[in-house]
Formats: structure tokens, C-alpha cells, sequence
């Protein structure tokens, strides 16, 4: 192990010669405005991708790929490192041909059933909002043991962007909706999965479930759902159903593949809860996280993400004893409901085995709970929704595993 | 006049057709149709079991769809061996709990680089083919619209949900508020024991791939070569 | 002139043929995770790309690009459509030779001149925050008359995102700089034209200034600095030094080239202003905007941005009769200081024309100003800092021209 | 200890002398030299003319860098042409206030394409060549770090430079606070005459492309066709 060319300052006795012999970009002409008239990473970036996780999934169009939380800062997600979740592969889907159509499971349900193109949509009232987005099998591979190495896997089906659309209720309104006997919502995709997702209705009343068509100020991006997505804050990614096609209002919950036979969380006993859709609170220490390794001793700025399904995050705190002793970490603003919210502590490392971990609460007072405590209620095959208190240890040497606890 | 004039217009009742296809659990919106085990099997053997293996076993390219199940399970309504630790996986047939389910999936999305090519009497017929691999019906069984009421109170797993947990959002099912996890947020001297119980063995270390190669250049830390033992 | 293909419904009888026959996309297997492993736009949205002005600039290296405004949602800024400003051309820096260097103009203004690597800057402490950087030459072009079509080019010198890096206060203590003293800090560049400007110290300490090398979530992009460059909230662009080389401080501001020969603004009567540098008050509307064709009459929302160098937003009021009455735009949250605001309106077009024009109020009180307001003061030949009202003039024909009134 | 141990080091002598090259107003930072007008030509035809042209009019790629000051100018210290609309661009020596600024400016950008590649005295000469074009110095000068301080009181534009404005975010000059502009929020039945004064004209319609491709291809708009003429 130990760290790969970590670059130390050749200091001869007068001094550094990256600084006392010019660097080439200092003494010419560079490259012109527009060169790139949509630009790129820096080539010195490259290692900063997303990535599936080999043997997790069989084929790669129902598959995943990772966000690297790892060398990520603050709380937007670049859209092009943004994590993946397919189940019958991404379109590039023309957007003057997308349809959405708004109907009832019957007539009675709604007025009019509603279709509308990508151009009208996009002239409605709209709303952007800062909100992440997370898989509910997020963390899964971890439920009984340590499976993966990084946050990048861990933690990485996992993204936050400020997302721009339409509200719901907009929508319905103009169909008609009768509120009082639809309280369910079906979300249907345009892809071959044409991927399925009952929605409560409380999410559309309250305004804040959205159809979005823009993602950090551009519109989404074909893997993720362009030109059209459904926006549930708080709610698992699965729900936020891309290429939006069809919206249908009912009185009863739709049973679909993926909340019937996955996205069921199996409990000590063998009965699965279905239905289980709010992300709970969580967190995870990014900066140091698995797979690294510390330069050197002394100073380091523990850095990491927090978020709720519930609502804002209140408060993280920190231990780099494995959970003996904890300190209150400082919330990054702006802390945003149902968003992600970056904490940071400054840290002495002393060169001794330590072992950091993030615990969250948000605004309701739920607090994150620590594996043995999540597994004390759940077992260890729910799957799904493991929001357990992450470990890492950082050994003598610098480098960082992913353990967890007895 | 509506608010925003222009906006929207009403779907025709053939577009409603050609696009609500979702069948619920109480199978509203399951069209009329019929299609016996045996077609099932043909159209099976031609157009799933490539992929999903003669008899649903297959773990190439997705978990088994078929295992697990037990006549006593068809009697109870519960899947036994999900209290199993040691039976491998957990097949489709095992979590189930709805047949509309199978039905609505199969007709949106399979055959999975084909969806939506199959007629409505395949999907009957393939679903009971399906069923009948798990002894859920019988050979010379036709599943149609009249009788898949009576299969779904065979569905081995159709008493193996529940809703009484507060992660719904809504008030319509579940128990909302109510936080089944309840942790403290202790500071000092806490009771944890901060012993290692878990983490990667030395031989899976390079599993993921060089995590050198997946860390930024720079920064305060590099990525760990795991092509080298660790120390 | 008049709308390029417009997508009309194609609406036969029975229905829409984009619903009765089924896309390609919902009878397929699409395309793998990471078949990307860092993701682009969609194909059909090539058309949004940052441009330079034809004419405005005899190099391209000394140039500029704007940002397309007309097409962003949202507050954040797509690094890849984010405006550049070069003077020698850009550079792709490799980060572990980079160094920033402080000192002080003379020994005694600080304990001791350090430098610092990369590895090490991104040990410190950090924050992450929302900024715009708008250059001060924005909508320069305008101050005599209409010179160009689109809100790209009369407003795209103006992005907006999260950036991350350290407090500049942190490295001077480092250094222990005399803060009674050093009331001025001179910023350097690590390109040919080793940029510098002045900063005031006040903003040091304030703790608003600081290094950064994070934007939206990854590094900078090498357009915009990578791998270091100085954040000067609400002040001009050119104050935030790329390729940040080196830090001084000093009892005197330092009379930079683009302090002394630009970004000076010449006032009626020859004087120049010198060490103009905050960017006060000012909005304009996105949607609609000039070089658009609205496709029909009927409800619109307009959209637009509003922003200040000295605080938060208050308010934004919009007209569409070219300024005899106006109401007051929603404001999106989050509302940030120095940070873009996004604001919206509904507005029912009756076909005639209609000039629509926004007016932003910051927290201090400051109105942004029309045209004839700021001329009476500053005359029309400053070039910088111009933050007039704008005015979009839409035909009856759907077309939006850039207009000012008399 | 520091608070932050092992992170930064303190420059060397070597290091300090290699990047703090900034020359300010006072001309703190200028190292001594010397360079005569005549030396100064000769590094200019052969080094900038290229792009300035020969008696630095060029407008080829950037504005002129000397013309448009007057022997009037260097006794007042203020450039009369800035205020004559009619005059074309306003040149380098119009606009400079400090000598110093273009000491630094050329000995850290220029030439363009090959910056920081001049000899001290050699940016002394050039230095001294265009002041010299710009009639400040004689043809027989020899700017030096002893005698600069002489030239900037000669400086056509040494006056024309004020802080005295609310755009400073600090307190060492100008007056914070006091904004120049003061308008006023009216909302109803306001002053305004919402007469277009300036437009773009119809032969300008496409200068910078067509727009058509310059916006989303969906949305409430299109981009407008400039290849055709309006309407
Ligand atoms: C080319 C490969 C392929 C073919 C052919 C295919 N499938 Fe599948 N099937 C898959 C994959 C992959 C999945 C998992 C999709 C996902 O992750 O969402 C799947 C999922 C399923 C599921 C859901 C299983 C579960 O537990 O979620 C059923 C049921 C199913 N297939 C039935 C069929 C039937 C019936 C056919 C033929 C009519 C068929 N499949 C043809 C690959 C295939
Ligand atoms: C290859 C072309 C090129 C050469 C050779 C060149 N220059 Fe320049 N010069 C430029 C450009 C382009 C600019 C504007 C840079 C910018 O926008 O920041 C400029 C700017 C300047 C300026 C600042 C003018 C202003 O008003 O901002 C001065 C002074 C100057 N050059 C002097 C020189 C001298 C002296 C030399 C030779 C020693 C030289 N130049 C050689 C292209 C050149
Ligand atoms: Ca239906
Ligand atoms: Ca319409
Ligand atoms: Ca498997
Ligand atoms: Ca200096
Ligand atoms: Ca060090
Ligand atoms: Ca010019
Ligand atoms: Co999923
Ligand atoms: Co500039």
C-alpha cells in the first residue's frame, strides 16, 4: 500500500523549482476563449468518474454507477459525475417528440385526462429547488457486512442538484383532479422499463413534488431522465421516475414490480415492509473516507454529507474514537430541506489507529442510528434503506478501511 | 377560462389506450384476454428462457425467478425460506406478493430488449407458464381475466408484506411519525466498543479495481495502491 | 423571421402520433451505466453553448465567451457553459507544481512569507459558498446604444456557483500579517499575463474572500483557474485572480494594469474612476429575451436573474409596459448574498406589443437604476459597470428585440 | 506551534525574488536599471511592432498604444481628448495615470506570446520608446529607477484618475456607502416613456449568427430566424 506519488516539494537550498524556474504557462500564450464551447474537467481530473461496482449487477443496463463522493466538495453534484441507476439502459430522448399525459385509473377520478408537450411545460409556472437524490439500495451491499472499499460505493448512489420544473399540483389542478378520492399517484417512465412508482398524493398537496426538465441550470441530462423527470424530495431515487410519460391519479396504491418484488424490505421474521419510500437521516464522512491514504500527520479538515428525507439536518456530530467521545461538527450553509448539507471539524491526527464516524439528526430529532442499533430492529437483509453510522479506520500508516464495529 | 389557456389538451381515448397499460393489484386496468401453461411455454422457451434460463433458474443475467416456493407456502401465504439465511437468493416467486404484479411487469418491460412486443394472450399465458414452474397452478391451467382473482389466493408470498412502518409519506397507509430505529445522541464516554468486526480481507483488497487510479491527484490524501498488500 | 420549427402537436383524430405509435425508446434496451464515465448534455441541446461576440475582441486569447443566459435555469451556473474571460489565453495546470506564494510588499507587513502546495490548501479548513462573478465589462457594450440581440451577449459575462476553498484570513495568519498595516492585498496570476489586482483587506477579514479550488462539487475547470483562484464576493471577475500564483500585501494599492488602463470608467468631464470594483445592483429577464419568438399568446412565465455586490436581493419588480407600472417578482429561495437570485412572474400576452423590463432593490436600498438615470451621472462612455435596466421590446410577431427607451 | 503544523513553509530569498516582480505606484518593487530610448526601438521593432505596429497605432490585436495626447496634456496632467467624443479609441498613454503600471505591465505580459522573456533594461528601453512616441521623453532619454519618478509628473493623464466613489469595498479610499445613482422603486403610473430610442437595425439583425441556433430547441420560445428579415 502507501500513497501513490504524492507530490512533495522538492525544496533544493534556495528553493522550489516549480517556482524558480518559470513554468511554461507563465512565459506563453495560452489557448483561446470557446475552445470548448461546452467545457471539460481539467485533464488532471480523470480519475474523478463514475463507476459500477464489478459483479454488483449482471448486465450493465440494469446496473449502476457510482458518484465519487470521495473527491467531491460542498453540496452540488457536477451532473456528469451524478450516479446512474438504469433498469433497461438511458435514451437520448427527443424532446419535441416527449409527451406527458395526466390521466385517472377512472374517468371519475379527474375532469379531462391532459397531454402536454415539452413546450408548454416548460411556459407553466415553475419552481427550482436544491434537493439530493438517493437509491434506496444506497449502502445495501453493507448490511451485513463491510463489501466494498470507498465512499464512492458505499455511499455513492447518492447525488444533489438544483433541479427546475413544474409542480405537480399545477398539473393536476389543470386536469381536475377530485383530491379527496385520489390519493395515490402513478408515475410511469417512457423507457422499456417504462418504470412504475406510486406516489402519495400528501407529496403533490404539500407542492413540493415536481416534473422537472432542468438540473444545475441546464435541462437533465439523458441519463438522468432528459427531457423530463419526476421530482419526489425525500422520497428514494426509484420514485423520481425518468422520461416521464404518464401521471395517473387513484384510490389505491399501484403495486408495481418495484415496490412489490424490490425496493420490499425484508425483516427478522421474513415479513417485508412494502412501500417504504422516505430516505431517513444519514450521513457519511467523505474527506478521509476508504481508500485513501493521509500524507502525514497533524492538521486534517474531516469533511462529509448529511441529508434527510424528513427535512433539514440539525445537527452532525463526529467521533475519531470509534463512538467513545463526540463533537458537534459546523453545518456548511445553506442548510436546505431534504438537501444535502456539508459538515466539516478540524481534526490533529496524531499518527495513531483512529476510527471516524458522522452521526446525523434532523429537524423531527431523528437521530441516525449505529449499525448495531439499525440492525437490532431490521436485521441485516432488509436490503434497502441502511442508513447506518458509517466507520472509518485510519491505521498507522495512513490508510483508510472501511470497518464496522462489534 | 383556465389560467393558463393553451396549455395542455384533452388525451383522445385511443392515446389513453395506447398508454395506460398499468394493472393494479385489484387487476383494474388488466384487459380481457386468456393463454394456457403450455403456450406459455412456448412462448418461454422462445422468447424468455434465453435469458432467464428453461426454468427460470437462470442467475446470468438477473436472481432466479423461480425456487423457494413450497405447496405448504401456497397454503399459508408465506414464503418460509425468507426466514432461511442459508437458501441462496431470493427468487421473484419467493417475494411476490401480488400476481397483478407479475402480469403488469411482464407486458411493460419483458421480454427485456423487446418490451411491449408481446400480445395480451402471451402475457397470460407466459405469467401462468411462470406460475405453473413455481406449482402454483397446474399444467393444463389457462390463466385469464376471470380467474386470476382465485390464482392471486394461491401466491406463495401473498400474506409476506406490510405496511405498518413509517416510511410511507402519506397517510393512506402506514404509520407515518412513528420511527421504528430510535437511536440516542450520546457525546462522552459513550457505550460503544470500538472494536473492528468487519472489513475487507487482504485477497478482496483489489476487488474494486486500483483505488489509486480512482482518487484525485492532489489533495490531502491520495488513493491507496491496492495492486500492493497493504502496510 | 419567426419561429424556427416550432413542434406543433401533430394531432390526427384518433390522437397524437408521438403516443398511438409507440417511440423506439420504449420498445428497447437503451445504453449501459457509465457508458460515460463523465457525463455531457444531451444531443439535442448543442444549441446551448457559451459564444464569443463576433467583432468585439481583435484576439481570441484576450477575449471573451458568454454564457447562455437565455437557455439557464436555476441559479447555478453549468461549469461547462460558465463565461471566460481571458487575457493571455487559458491553461490546463498541473496541480502538484502548483504553488501559491505570500508575502509582503515589505518584510515587516507580515512574521514570514510562506508557500503553500496544493496538497497542502486542500488541508485547510474550508467553505463552500454561492457566489455570482460578473465581469465589470458585462453589458459594456450598451452604455450608448443597443449593440447586440441577446441577453448571452448584453448580460453572459455573469455566471454563478458553488465554490469551494480557504478563507484568505486563514493563510495570512499563517503568515502573521500586520493587519494594522496591510490594508491592501495585491492578487497575481500564474499565466502570461501574471493577472493582478488590488483586493481591500476589509474583505479579508470580513472572512468573504477566500482560495478556491472547488466549483460545483469537482475542481475548477482549467477555463476558470484550475487549480487555484482568488473568490471576491461581489466584486468584478477580473479581481478574482486565475491560476493564483501569488498573494501580497501592502500598505498602498498597487496600480495593476487592469486597474490603471482598464476597468477604469470614464466619467463626464475625462475623469476616470479608479479602483471601481463593486458590482452594485442589477437584473435582467431571461425568458423572455431578445433574439426569442414566443410561440402564441397566452400565459408566460417570466424568469430571470437578480443580483448584488453588496448583499442579498430585497426585491424585484417587473413591468411589461416599458415602466408606467410594475409588480413585484417572487423571489426563489434560496435568497444568498452576493449570489444570484432567481425571480419569476406570471403574465398573460394579449398578442400586442410589450416592453418588459425588471428592477432589482438590494438589502441595502439600492434601486437598480434605468438608462437615463445612470447616464445623468455617469454619462454613456464608463464601458464598465453598467447595471441599467434592461428592456425587451416583443412583437406582435412573437419576435424579442433588445431596446432602449428614450 | 501552529495551528496547522507542517502545512506551509516559508519562502526562500531565491523564491521571493523569482515571483514578487510587481512594481506599485511608488515604485516599490522596481529593480534598478536603465534603458535609452534608441535601445528601446530597437527591442520594440523587433519584439512588439508586430502587433502594435510600428509607431504602436496598430489597432490589428488591441486598441492603439500611443496617440491622442498633446504637449498641453503632460503640463496639466489631464488628457483633454477624453473628453472629445469625436476622437477614435482611447489609447494606452490617454488613459495611464502611473508610469509604473506600464513598467510592470510590460515586463510581466509582454510580448504577448512570449511574456516575462525581456531583460530588465530592455523594458526600461521599451518603456522609454513609448513614452518618447508619446513626446513625454526626449528622443535621447534614458529611463532609469533614478529618474522614472521625474517622468511620472509628466504623465499626459497623472491627474486623471479619481477614487472619490462608492465602488471601493473598502475603507482606504473612495466613500463607501454613498452611491452615486439614486433611484427610486415606483410602481404605478410612473414617469417612464416607453419609447424606443435604439434598436438594433435590420442589416445588424444576423451579426452575431444566426439566433435560431442559439437557443434550446424546445421550451415557451424559439430562437429567432436572423438569416431572414424580420416579421
Ligand atoms: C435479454 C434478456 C431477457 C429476456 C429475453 C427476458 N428477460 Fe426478463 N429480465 C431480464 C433482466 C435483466 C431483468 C431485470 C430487470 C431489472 O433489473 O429491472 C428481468 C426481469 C424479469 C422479471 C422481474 C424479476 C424480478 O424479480 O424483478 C420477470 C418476471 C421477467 N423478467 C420475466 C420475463 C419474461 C416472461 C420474459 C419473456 C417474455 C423475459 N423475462 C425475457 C432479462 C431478460
Ligand atoms: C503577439 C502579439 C503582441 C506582441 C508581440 C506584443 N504585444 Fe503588447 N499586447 C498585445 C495584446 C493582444 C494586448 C492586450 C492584452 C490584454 O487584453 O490583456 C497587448 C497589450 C499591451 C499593452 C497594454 C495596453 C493596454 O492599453 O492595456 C502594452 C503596454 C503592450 N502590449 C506593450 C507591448 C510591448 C512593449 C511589446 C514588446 C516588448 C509588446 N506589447 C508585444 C499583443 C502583443
Ligand atoms: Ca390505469
Ligand atoms: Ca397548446
Ligand atoms: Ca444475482
Ligand atoms: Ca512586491
Ligand atoms: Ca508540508
Ligand atoms: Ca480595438
Ligand atoms: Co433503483
Ligand atoms: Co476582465
Amino acid at each position: 500500500g502507501g500513497a501513490a506519488g504524492a507530490a512533495v516539494a522538492q525544496t533544493a537550498a534556495d528553493g522550489d523549482p516549480n517556482i524558480l524556474n518559470l513554468p511554461e504557462h507563465s512565459k506563453g500564450l495560452g489557448q483561446p476563449v470557446a475552445a470548448e464551447g461546452y467545457g471539460k474537467p481539467s485533464k488532471f481530473e480523470t480519475n474523478v468518474q463514475r463507476r459500477p461496482s464489478p459483479g454488483l449487477t449482471q448486465t450493465a443496463q440494469a446496473s449502476v454507477s457510482f458518484a465519487p463522493l470521495q473527491s467531491l466538495f460542498g453540496i452540488v453534484t457536477p451532473s456528469g459525475l451524478h450516479f446512474e441507476r438504469h433498469h433497461q439502459g438511458w435514451w437520448d430522448i427527443d424532446p419535441s417528440k416527449h409527451r406527458l399525459m395526466v390521466n385517472g385509473s377512472d374517468a371519475a377520478l379527474l375532469k379531462r385526462p391532459l397531454v402536454f408537450t415539452m413546450d408548454e411545460l416548460m411556459r407553466l409556472p415553475s419552481v427550482s429547488r436544491f434537493h439530493f437524490i438517493e437509491c434506496g439500495a444506497n449502502t445495501g451491499m453493507e448490511w451485513g457486512n463491510v463489501a466494498v472499499p470507498t465512499c464512492q460505493y458505499t455511499h455513492g448512489m447518492l447525488s444533489c442538484s438544483e433541479f427546475t420544473g413544474v409542480p405537480l399540483r399545477v398539473l393536476f389542478d389543470l386536469c381536475g383532479v377530485d383530491y379527496k378520492r385520489a390519493r395515490y399517484v402513478l408515475a410511469e417512465g417512457a423507457d422499456g422499463s417504462s418504470m412504475t412508482r406510486t406516489v402519495p398524493m400528501e407529496l403533490v398537496e404539500s407542492g413540493e413534488v415536481f416534473v422537472a426538465y432542468g438540473q444545475n441550470g441546464e435541462m437533465l441530462r439523458p441519463e438522468q431522465g432528459y427531457p423530463l423527470r419526476l421530482v419526489v424530495p425525500g422520497v428514494q431515487g426509484v420514485s423520481w421516475v425518468k422520461y416521464l410519460r404518464r401521471l395517473e391519479v387513484g384510490d389505491q396504491p399501484y403495486g408495481t414490480k418495484d415496490e412489490t418484488i424490490h425496493y420490499i424490505d425484508l425483516m427478522p421474521g421474513g415479513l417485508h415492509r412494502q412501500y417504504t419510500s422516505t430516505q431517513e437521516c444519514k450521513s457519511v464522512v467523505t474527506t478521509p473516507s476508504g481508500g485513501q491514504v493521509l500524507l502525514d500527520k497533524g492538521y486534517y479538515q474531516i469533511s462529509g454529507l448529511a441529508w434527510s428525507g424528513r427535512g433539514k439536518v440539525r445537527r452532525v456530530d463526529l467521533t475519531t474514537d470509534g463512538g467513545r467521545n463526540w463533537r458537534t461538527a459546523r453545518l456548511q450553509d445553506p442548510v436546505m430541506s431534504k438537501c444535502l448539507t456539508r459538515f466539516t471539524l478540524d481534526w490533529q491526527w496524531d499518527g495513531k489507529p483512529a476510527i471516524i464516524q458522522s452521526r446525523a439528526t434532523d429537524e423531527t430529532g431523528y437521530v441516525q442510528p449505529g449499525t448495531r442499533q439499525l440492525r437490532a430492529v431490521r436485521g441485516t437483509r432488509s436490503i434497502y434503506h441502511n442508513n447506518a453510522i458509517q466507520s472509518w479506520l485510519v491505521e498507522e500508516s495512513g490508510e483508510v478501511r472501511n470497518v464496522q464495529l462489534a | 377560462q383556465p389560467p393558463y389557456p393553451g396549455i395542455g389538451r384533452t388525451a383522445t381515448p385511443a392515446e389513453l389506450k395506447a398508454w395506460d397499460i398499468d394493472v393494479r393489484p385489484d387487476f383494474k386496468g388488466l384487459p380481457k384476454g386468456a393463454g394456457p401453461v403450455s403456450q406459455g411455454q412456448d412462448v418461454w422457451e422462445a422468447r424468455c428462457a434465453a435469458c432467464h434460463g428453461t426454468f427460470g433458474e437462470s442467475n446470468e443475467v438477473f436472481s432466479p425467478l423461480v425456487g423457494g416456493t413450497t405447496a405448504e407456502d401456497i397454503k399459508t401465504g408465506r414464503v418460509a425460506r425468507l426466514n432461511d439465511r442459508t437458501f441462496p437468493g431470493r427468487t421473484t416467486l419467493m417475494k411476490v406478493s401480488t400476481v397483478s404484479t407479475l402480469w403488469d411487469y411482464i407486458n411493460r418491460a419483458m421480454p427485456w430488449n423487446a418490451p411491449k412486443s408481446l400480445k395480451t394472450d402471451e402475457v397470460y399465458a407466459v405469467t401462468a407458464y411462470l406460475l405453473n414452474l413455481g406449482g402454483i397452478v397446474p399444467d393444463d391451467f389457462t390463466l385469464s381475466d376471470a380467474n386470476i382473482a382465485d390464482v392471486q389466493k394461491r401466491l406463495p408470498n401473498r400474506n409476506g408484506v406490510t405496511t405498518a412502518h413509517a416510511m410511507w409519506p402519506g397517510k393512506g397507509m402506514g404509520k407515518a411519525g412513528d420511527f421504528d430505529v430510535k437511536a440516542k445522541a450520546c457525546m462522552h464516554d459513550c457505550e460503544a466498543e470500538p472494536k473492528v468486526a468487519s472489513l475487507l480481507p487482504d485477497f478482496a483488497r483489489n476487488n474494486n479495481g486500483n483505488l489509486a487510479a480512482q482518487q484525485r491527484l492532489v489533495g490531502p490524501q491520495r488513493g491507496v495502491d491496492t495492486t500492493r498488500p497493504p502496510g
